[in-house]
């Protein structure tokens, strides 16, 4: 009833945006009292084949906003806006005593639902019902908006199907999701958003668990979709991905939008700090030893801080063995700035990995690898999901015994060897794991866990320092910490014993992208100061290129390209390579 | 089924995990110091007051021989539990080893083990219980044995998959990242991670243990009169049900309600466990 | 004497034939139908409506004829001739004659048919002749004066020998017999359907009608659990229930409750205790005396039976001719338990307030065959522990299974102990208390479990046996009873009574007087 | 999906392999001798020749293995022995009761099945108070003993209502109290476990997708949770089988139901070793039939397990 007067009031339809959001605040709590606020004041519009674009770090509001526009806020929720409307309609029902509203009655949310808005959840992978076919997931829509019978329902299906790209999309259809990949996946559940044509679509972190290559597709199909006409409300933290996309971008941060504009401006000329920030923190581009974050500033949402007290000293006090001039400049240094280690004349190869081959059944996991990392310096591990990279790491790590090949550890064999041989000369080997958590024993706390590294609790305070991390977290448990402290923690255990080499696989993969820029700056300090190697793997290019000075690039099993990294990113040789660098999207610096 | 995670926002403790908290109180108390709660003979006879209903001075009246159920049933609760702690530890004690042997020595125990427990589960409980009873007899001890037995397959499975998972943890490998000895490791790391969890497993087996125990006390298989014990207090009373509802009422509401809140402490357990 | 109520009295309407009667036993389902194996009350109960034997008794206990037409004794009382009743046939068509009789002797006596209470009860037949077709033969090693009582009873009911020579597991299933009814499947765990005998010419003697029965058939279930059956013969499931609780026949007595009783004392001993005088502790009768004087038993009858039983100071069940009661012998007096026991050296006690003598306690244990007490009695022997306790026994009670409980007995392995054993003759006191029957029977059962073993009392007892003088017979089964009561052997509780609840639509049930079984000639089911 | 099917039905040869020999030494264990319970048990003092007779003819004169290999090839043609109380061969009296107890079990576990996931489903939909009531009346319900619960039911419904009967009556009327006795506790326990797949199921994106793609609340029920709440019901039909099993001991005791509970129970209270072994044996059987069909029940409604394993 109010959704019809809403599209009286706002004339005709034609003219109206599909979305509408003037002055949106959302929160969890008492209504009332307007508690538990985690969206405040965010106004936007989308017009029919317009991308709008909602970025900013995680928790700061995007999927609520998305949301709401639904009314799928969820239970607790409450709902206040001066204006939302989608298609020109009100949907915020009966305006409440408080200001609030009580949304839609459900009946007509379920006629907006999947007709005029259409919605691509953020957990892609499982946001398909594991139990039913993805026909049946994709016909529902018709289903519920549409009088068609089902045959030509099935064939709608396959329609859509085909045109998100699925190859095949006769054999599919009886499929279920967890038959698919994560891309076809992601492309079903588009066509189910997109089945009943609604006018926009909303789509949120579509890419996030996506290997590049596959992201790549994916954007490429949301392009058609708005070049078809369709308004994209289009979320991710990941600003690359956005620059390429959105005509319009809004970021947010603590549930308010800080900076809103057209892209180009926005990206290309930040003016809020937060904004700036985010995008400093993009590794992608900057060179070596530029540190990323910014020192923790009062208005910074430090992730980190949240139960940390007092903060960690900011980094340049406590790198004294670092030229100051590294630790602050913003501007791209001289890549040739070394520290004391890499200095010290020509570095030895500190890890030596000659012909390693294993396979798992028929699957050649790792082929006749053989890499060779110097002594202070970084190798770069990329390559697509499934490539072997892990596998590669867990064989140097001596923890999976390879079919062929040698590891050599500071110019000693090391594996293929007993493990009681290899475990007095552990000490000189560490590892950094993309789950932190699951990496230490649940039972122990922060301490603990140091204590046993060390072989003493002499020193785990030092060693917290060392990762800029308070001495009281010591008595904390890992699950009582944030992510990017776990992964300080697990840091600081690689470094207990003073290891010359350090395995990192994914070690920021998990993080926001200030909380990563964080722990790559740490890393680099790290390096500096001990002269550790890393071999650092990554799928993220610009994660990998701002990390590495040797970058190699794994594919099926193989390393078909090694060289110095501005070599390999600037020339590429591999075709693989060459798409890999293609798929990337890279956010342009001014 | 037994270890999954928490339900994201469940709280904690509310209504029905506080009556089950005093319920658990009230059962220790009962069962370390039943005179406590009820300062007479469980076993006073007095004919004279036989079948008197819930009243005044018998509030879950009296038995056949004008026993007063109330005190036998808070007397009861220490055999109840002895023997529903008691089947409990057997069987989780078996279970242990059979478990760890499996996850731990090596693939050959492993299948050996995996094979026994699927022929295991093919008894079901009851049946093993009367099995092991066709052979040793009826009785306490041997009731308590053959509950332990019956239940200890499902226990050993979980425990092996515990185990097992606990073995191929992140965190074990990185300990042995770290260059820990096996011992170390297994003594550290995977025992105290895989048996932990085992505490909660006997709160919750506690509860279908004492159902159990007592439904071999009902067919007279377990505990023999004039036993204080509510399975042996159901096994009397059955035969005046239909003009003394009490004898059987209270004794087994006394079963309900302590397996039920055990069932509710061991899941509370569980959760933070999980947490 | 007997106390079956008539229901005819009440219901003086006319029997209509047809229709399907349900009985449901506490008993238990017998493991074989021919009561000649083994012989226990499961078989006589679902037996006696089948198989007939050659004597029944009066309600006042008189021998009367009943496949027999009459007996002879010898003057020397070594021979006895019974004259058969002539144009009865088997129901599978096997005339019943001599040869009949000498067959089924022959079948009890075979030690592999493991007959126990037939074989005890033809102690003294040493064989047995077809003198003529309708006259068979006793020849007996000594005079027998309860033989006739003896062959009354369905233990030693006649069989066709067609039927008998199918071998034993053919004849379990289905003895042939020359009853108002026939056995005509038994579906194991369930039910045995007993179908009419339309040839039927061989009422006993007061029955209400000549001729085949009036029911069609009877269907015979085994509720063992004693709640549900009465519960079943409430929802009208069942028509007629055995081994009724004491609750429940007060419940069903009373007016207006759709439901009656028919109640009588069974014949034999009394519901006892057996103090096994062979074994410590109870080979010292002063102990055995502290035991009886100590073990108040009255309140517990009172309350637990509700009025429904009295309680017996004899050991012959009130049914029984010869019973002789010796109250004063059985008075509480715990002061005079504890000077007992003092003197016979159970002087110290122990931390729970037990007697002990050299460090050992004084335990007797007490099995109970779960399948023969009835739940009401084991609670009044959880009673006995609880007031024998006062002076310091520590009376341990073990319910046990059937097998478990024969088990205990067999290897002596009790102090006390509590068994039914029903026969219609004052002769059950020489079964019970004979030296001789500490030995066991071909089944493995020994039925003097007091393990009494004293010349005098076996003298009075098999003197008693042999005599057929009634004052003589009286004199010498008292002095037996004496001896008894006065050695502390036994302790009696109350007869063991036959309770048989059934719903208003039965009319004509009675019990016959011989073991108080309800015969179902003359029964039907009104409406 | 065919080898799948092959190893399975070798797994349950297994098994019953194991659970036949595993009751056969068991049952060497108890002590006396096996003649002597032929012959009525321990209070039986049989003659020497009845016992030796009895050996030779249940063959207990050979050595160990020669009977065990014997009791293995009988087996093998599905003969089971003759029963020592019953005299009548086992696999007869078993092929005679084993219909009611199936019958029993069959339509318990459907009644616990739409008992648990009606509940489950029911009460997740209101609010918090439905859910705690729903929560404690599964852990109550799991709780309760059955005999207990049984007495109870027959002292509402028969004694006191008269509704309907204490004991099994040909009739489906019979059947309800028992059933009712099996399926309550059994709800409790398949409830909890469905309860949780459902709150899995409605906290999960595809549900959230489903609402967004315009799904009602009864859609969503119906075409999504619905289905998640069943799959740990039919993973655990195994386990419930035995349990049933377990339950049928007691409720054919209590309502007087023929059946394979009520002849095992009288089995071993009468030490009938060949036919508690039969009893065994066989619902050893059922457990593996009913394992291996829940498994492929398992996998044909949960896709994730095929590609899993
Ligand atoms: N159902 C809920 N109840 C309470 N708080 C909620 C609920 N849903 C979201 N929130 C809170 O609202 C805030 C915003 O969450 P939202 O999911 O919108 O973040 P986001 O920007 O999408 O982050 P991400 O990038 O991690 O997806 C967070 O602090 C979150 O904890
Ligand atoms: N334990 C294992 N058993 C069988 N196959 C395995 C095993 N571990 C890895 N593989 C396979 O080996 C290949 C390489 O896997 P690996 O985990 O090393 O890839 P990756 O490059 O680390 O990929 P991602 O970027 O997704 O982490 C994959 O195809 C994987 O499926
Ligand atoms: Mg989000
Ligand atoms: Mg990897």
């Amino acid at each position: 009833m109010s959704g019809m007067s809403g599209v009286a009031a706002a004339g005709s339809p034609q003219d109206a945006p599909l979305l509408r959001v003037e002055n949106l605040a959302v929160g969890f709590g008492r209504a009332a009292a307007r508690a538990g606020a985690v969206v405040e004041g965010v106004s936007f519009e989308v017009r029919a084949g317009r991308t709008v674009a909602l970025v900013g770090e995680s928790g700061s509001g995007k999927s609520v906003t998305a949301r709401t526009v639904v009314g799928l806020t969820g239970r607790g929720s409450w709902v206040a806006a001066e204006a939302l409307e989608v298609s020109g309609a009100s949907v915020l029902g009966v305006i409440r005593a408080d200001g609030t509203r009580r949304g839609l009655p459900a009946p007509e949310w379920r006629r907006i639902r999947g007709a005029q808005v259409g919605l691509v959840l953020q957990d892609a992978l499982v946001s398909l019902d594991p139990l039913r076919p993805i026909g049946r997931e994709i016909g529902d829509a018709l289903r519920l908006h549409t009088p068609l019978s089902a045959g030509a329902r099935r064939e709608r299906v396959l329609e859509l199907l085909e045109s998100v790209g699925m190859p095949s999309p006769a054999e599919r259809i009886g499929q279920r999701s967890g038959e698919l990949s994560g891309g076809l996946r992601q492309r079903a559940l588009i066509a189910s958003a997109l089945a009943a044509s609604p006018g926009l679509l909303i789509a949120d972190e579509p890419t996030t668990a996506l290997d590049t290559t596959v992201q790549a597709q994916i954007l490429s199909l949301f392009e058609e979709v708005v070049a078809r006409g369709t308004g994209l409300l289009f979320i991710s933290h990941d600003l690359a991905v956005v620059s390429r996309l959105a005509d319009e971008v809004l970021v947010m941060r603590s549930g308010r939008v800080v900076e809103s504009g057209p892209v180009e401006r926005v990206l290309g000329d930040p003016q809020h700090d937060y904004t700036k920030q985010l995008l400093r923190a993009v590794p992608a581009g900057v060179p070596r030893g530029v540190r990323l974050s910014v020192s923790a500033e009062p208005a910074a949402p430090a992730v980190d801080a949240i139960r940390t007290s007092p903060p960690a000293p900011p980094l340049p006090d406590r790198a004294p063995g670092a030229p100051p001039a590294h630790a602050v400049a913003a501007s791209p240094a001289p890549s040739t700035a070394s520290p004391p280690a890499r200095a010290a004349g020509e570095p030895s190869a500190a890890l030596v990995v000659r012909g390693v081959t294993k396979r798992f059944g028929d699957r050649v996991a790792v082929d006749e690898v053989s890499l060779e990392l110097r002594t202070g310096t970084t190798l770069g591990l990329v390559g697509e999901s499934g490539s072997g990279k892990t596998t590669l790491a867990r064989i140097v790590l001596g923890l999976d015994a390879p079919d062929a090949g040698v590891v050599e550890l500071g110019g000693l064999p090391w594996v293929p060897g007993r493990e009681s041989l290899r475990r007095p000369r552990r000490a000189q080997l560490g590892a950094v794991y993309q789950d932190a958590l699951s990496s230490f024993d649940p039972r122990l706390t922060v301490g603990s866990i140091l204590t046993d590294a060390l072989g003493g609790a002499d020193g785990v305070a030092e060693l917290l320092r060392e990762v800029d991390l308070s001495p009281e977290l010591a008595r904390r448990r890992p699950r009582e910490l944030s992510g990017g402290q776990r992964q300080r923690v697990s840091i600081a255990r690689a470094l207990a014993r003073r290891p010359r080499v350090l395995v990192l696989d994914e070690p920021v993969s998990a993080l926001d992208v200030s909380v990563q820029a964080q722990i790559l700056d740490l890393l680099d300090r790290l390096q500096r100061e001990h002269g550790i190697a890393y071999l650092f793997i990554s799928h993220d290019l610009g994660v990998v290129r701002h990390m590495s000075d040797r970058i190699a690039v794994m594919g099926s099993g193989r390393i078909v390209e090694e060289g110095p990294a501005a070599t390999v990113f600037e020339h590429p040789e591999h075709p693989l390579t060459r798409s890999l660098l293609a798929a990337a999207p890279t956010l342009s610096h001014s | 089924m037994l270890t999954r995670a928490p339900r994201r926002g469940a709280r904690l403790l509310g209504p029905v995990q506080w009556v089950a908290l005093a319920v658990v109180v009230l059962l220790l108390v009962a069962a370390l110091a039943p005179s406590v709660l009820a300062p007479g003979d469980p076993f006073a006879i007095a004919p004279a007051e036989a079948f008197l209903s819930p009243r005044w001075g018998h509030p879950f009246g009296t038995d056949e021989s004008g026993r007063d159920i109330y005190t036998r049933v808070v007397h009861g609760a220490a055999p109840s539990l002895v023997i529903g702690v008691a089947a409990t530890a057997i069987g989780i004690g078996l279970a242990l080893v059979l478990g760890l042997a499996a996850a731990l020595l090596g693939r050959v125990v492993d299948f050996a083990v995996s094979r026994l427990l699927e022929v295991l589960f093919a008894f079901p409980g009851l049946l093993l219980a009367l099995l092991v009873i066709t052979v040793y007899g009826p009785g306490v001890v041997t009731s308590t044995i053959a509950v332990g037995l019956a239940t200890a397959p499902g226990y050993a499975r979980i425990i092996r998959a515990q185990a097992r998972s606990v073995a191929g943890a992140p965190y074990v490998e990185a300990a042995v990242v770290l260059g820990r000895s096996r011992a170390r490791i297994l003594g550290r790391h995977i025992l105290p991670n895989a048996v932990v969890p085992v505490f909660v497993l006997v709160t919750l087996g506690v509860g279908q243990a004492i159902v159990w125990a007592a439904a071999l006390s009902y067919l007279g298989l377990g505990a023999e009169p004039p036993a204080a014990e509510w399975g042996a207090m159901l096994f009397a009373g059955k035969n005046y049900l239909a003009t003394a509802w009490w004898m059987t009422f209270f004794p087994g509401l006394a079963i309900v309600l302590s397996a039920a809140a055990t069932t509710v402490l061991g899941r509370l357990l569980q959760r933070r466990e999980v947490r | 004497g007997c106390s079956a109520a008539a229901p005819e009295a009440s219901a003086p309407a006319t029997p209509v034939s047809g229709g399907t009667l349900t009985y449901a036993t506490g008993f238990g389902e017998p493991t074989c139908l021919d009561p000649h194996v083994g012989g226990n009350m499961p078989q006589a109960l679902v037996g006696t409506n089948v198989l007939e034997s050659l004597f029944s008794q009066d309600e006042t206990g008189a021998i009367v004829p009943w496949l027999a037409s009459g007996a002879t004794v010898s003057d020397d009382g070594l021979t006895v001739d019974v004259a058969l009743r002539d144009g009865i046939s088997f129901t599978d068509g096997t005339p019943f004659d001599a040869d009949a009789v000498v067959a089924n002797i022959e079948h009890m006596q075979d030690p592999d048919t493991a007959s126990s209470t037939a074989i005890l009860a033809l102690g003294k037949v040493a064989s047995v002749e077809a003198a003529d077709p309708l006259t068979a033969r006793f020849h007996l090693s000594e005079p027998d004066s309860a033989l006739q009582e003896s062959l009354a009873q369905t233990w030693l009911a006649m069989e066709s020998p067609a039927g008998l020579a199918r071998g034993m597991d053919a004849n379990c299933a289905g003895p042939i017999g020359t009853g108002p009814f026939v056995f005509s499947e038994w579906v194991k765990q369930d039910h045995v359907l007993l179908t009419r005998n339309d040839d039927y010419t061989s009422s006993p003697a007061g029955a209400a009608h000549e001729g085949p029965a009036y029911l069609d058939e009877i269907v015979w279930r085994f509720i063992p659990d004693p709640a549900t059956r009465f519960a079943a013969l409430q929802s009208g499931e069942v028509d007629v229930i055995d081994e009724m609780q004491p609750a429940d026949v007060v419940a069903a007595s009373a007016e207006g409750s759709g439901f009656g009783v028919l109640t009588g004392a069974l014949p034999g001993a009394s519901i006892r205790l057996e103090l096994n005088s062979g074994y410590a502790p109870f080979d010292d009768e002063r102990v055995r005396k502290a035991f009886i004087k100590s073990a108040d038993v009255n309140p517990g009858i009172q309350s637990l039976f509700f009025g429904t039983v009295d309680r017996s100071y004899s050991v012959l069940s009130s049914s029984t001719p010869y019973g002789a009661s010796f109250e004063s012998e059985y008075a509480i007096d715990a002061d005079e338990a504890n000077r007992l026991l003092d003197e016979a050296g159970w002087t110290s006690r122990d931390a729970d307030g037990y007697r002990t003598k050299d460090g050992e306690r004084l335990t007797v244990d007490f099995p109970i065959s779960t399948n023969q007490s009835i739940p009401a009695e084991v609670s009044l022997f959880e009673q006995i522990k609880e007031t024998t306790k006062a002076v310091g026994f520590d009376v341990e009670l073990h319910p046990l299974d059937l097998s478990s409980w024969y088990g205990a007995l067999a290897a002596w392995d009790f102090g006390v102990t509590s068994a039914i054993y029903t026969k219609n003759s004052p002769d059950v006191l020489r079964i019970l208390y004979h030296s001789d029957n500490i030995q066991p029977a071909p089944s493995g059962y020994h039925p003097n479990h007091s393990h009494v073993s004293i010349p005098e009392l076996d003298a009075a007892l098999t003197e008693a046996g042999e005599t057929s003088d009634p004052a003589e017979r009286e004199a010498l089964y008292e002095e037996a009873q004496r001896i008894l009561a006065e050695g502390a052997y036994v302790l009696p509780l109350y007869d063991h009574l036959s309770k048989i609840g059934y719903s208003d639509r039965v009319q004509g049930l009675s019990l016959l007087p011989t073991l108080q079984i309800p015969y179902f000639g003359d029964a039907w089911i009104a409406g | 999906m065919l080898v799948k099917a092959a190893w399975g039905v070798a797994g349950g040869v297994f098994v019953l392999w194991a659970a036949a020999t595993l009751t056969f030494f068991g049952l060497r264990l108890i002590p006396g001798d096996p003649a002597q319970a032929v012959l009525g048990g321990p209070g039986s003092q049989a003659s020497a020749e009845a016992l030796a007779a009895v050996r030779a003819e249940y063959g207990l004169d050979q050595p160990v293995w020669v009977q065990y290999l014997r009791y293995l090839g009988r087996l093998g043609t599905g003969d089971l022995g003759s029963s020592y109380s019953l005299r009548q061969p086992v696999a007869e009296i078993i092929g005679a009761q084993i219909g009611g107890t199936l019958l029993l079990a069959a339509l318990s576990l459907a009644v616990a099945w739409v008992i648990a996931l009606g509940l489950a489903v029911w009460s997740t939909r209101g609010g918090r108070v439905a859910a705690a009531v729903g929560s404690a009346l599964e852990i109550v319900a799991a709780a309760v003993p059955h005999f207990w619960l049984a007495m109870v039911l027959v002292l509402v419904f028969s004694t006191t209502l008269r509704w309907l009967p204490a004991v099994s009556t040909p009739g489906p009327a019979g059947l309800v109290l028992p059933v009712l006795t099996l399926a309550l506790p059994l709800a409790g326990f398949l409830g909890q476990v469905m309860r949780e797949s459902v709150l899995d199921a409605l906290e999960a994106p595809f549900v959230l997708s489903a609402r967004a793609r315009g799904e009602s609340e009864g859609g969503v029920r119906w075409r999504h949770v619905l289905r998640h709440g069943a799959l740990p019901g039919i993973a655990l039909s195994g386990w419930a089988f035995g349990w049933l099993i377990s339950g049928a001991v007691v409720v054919e005791t209590i309502f007087a139901r023929p059946g394979l509970g009520r002849t095992l129970l009288n089995a071993v209270q009468l030490r009938d070793v060949p036919l508690v072994v039969g009893v065994v044996l066989v619902v050893a059987l059922g457990y593996v039939v009913v394992t291996v069909l829940t498994d492929a029940v398992s996998r044909i409604a949960d896709p994730r397990l095929r590609s899993a394993s």
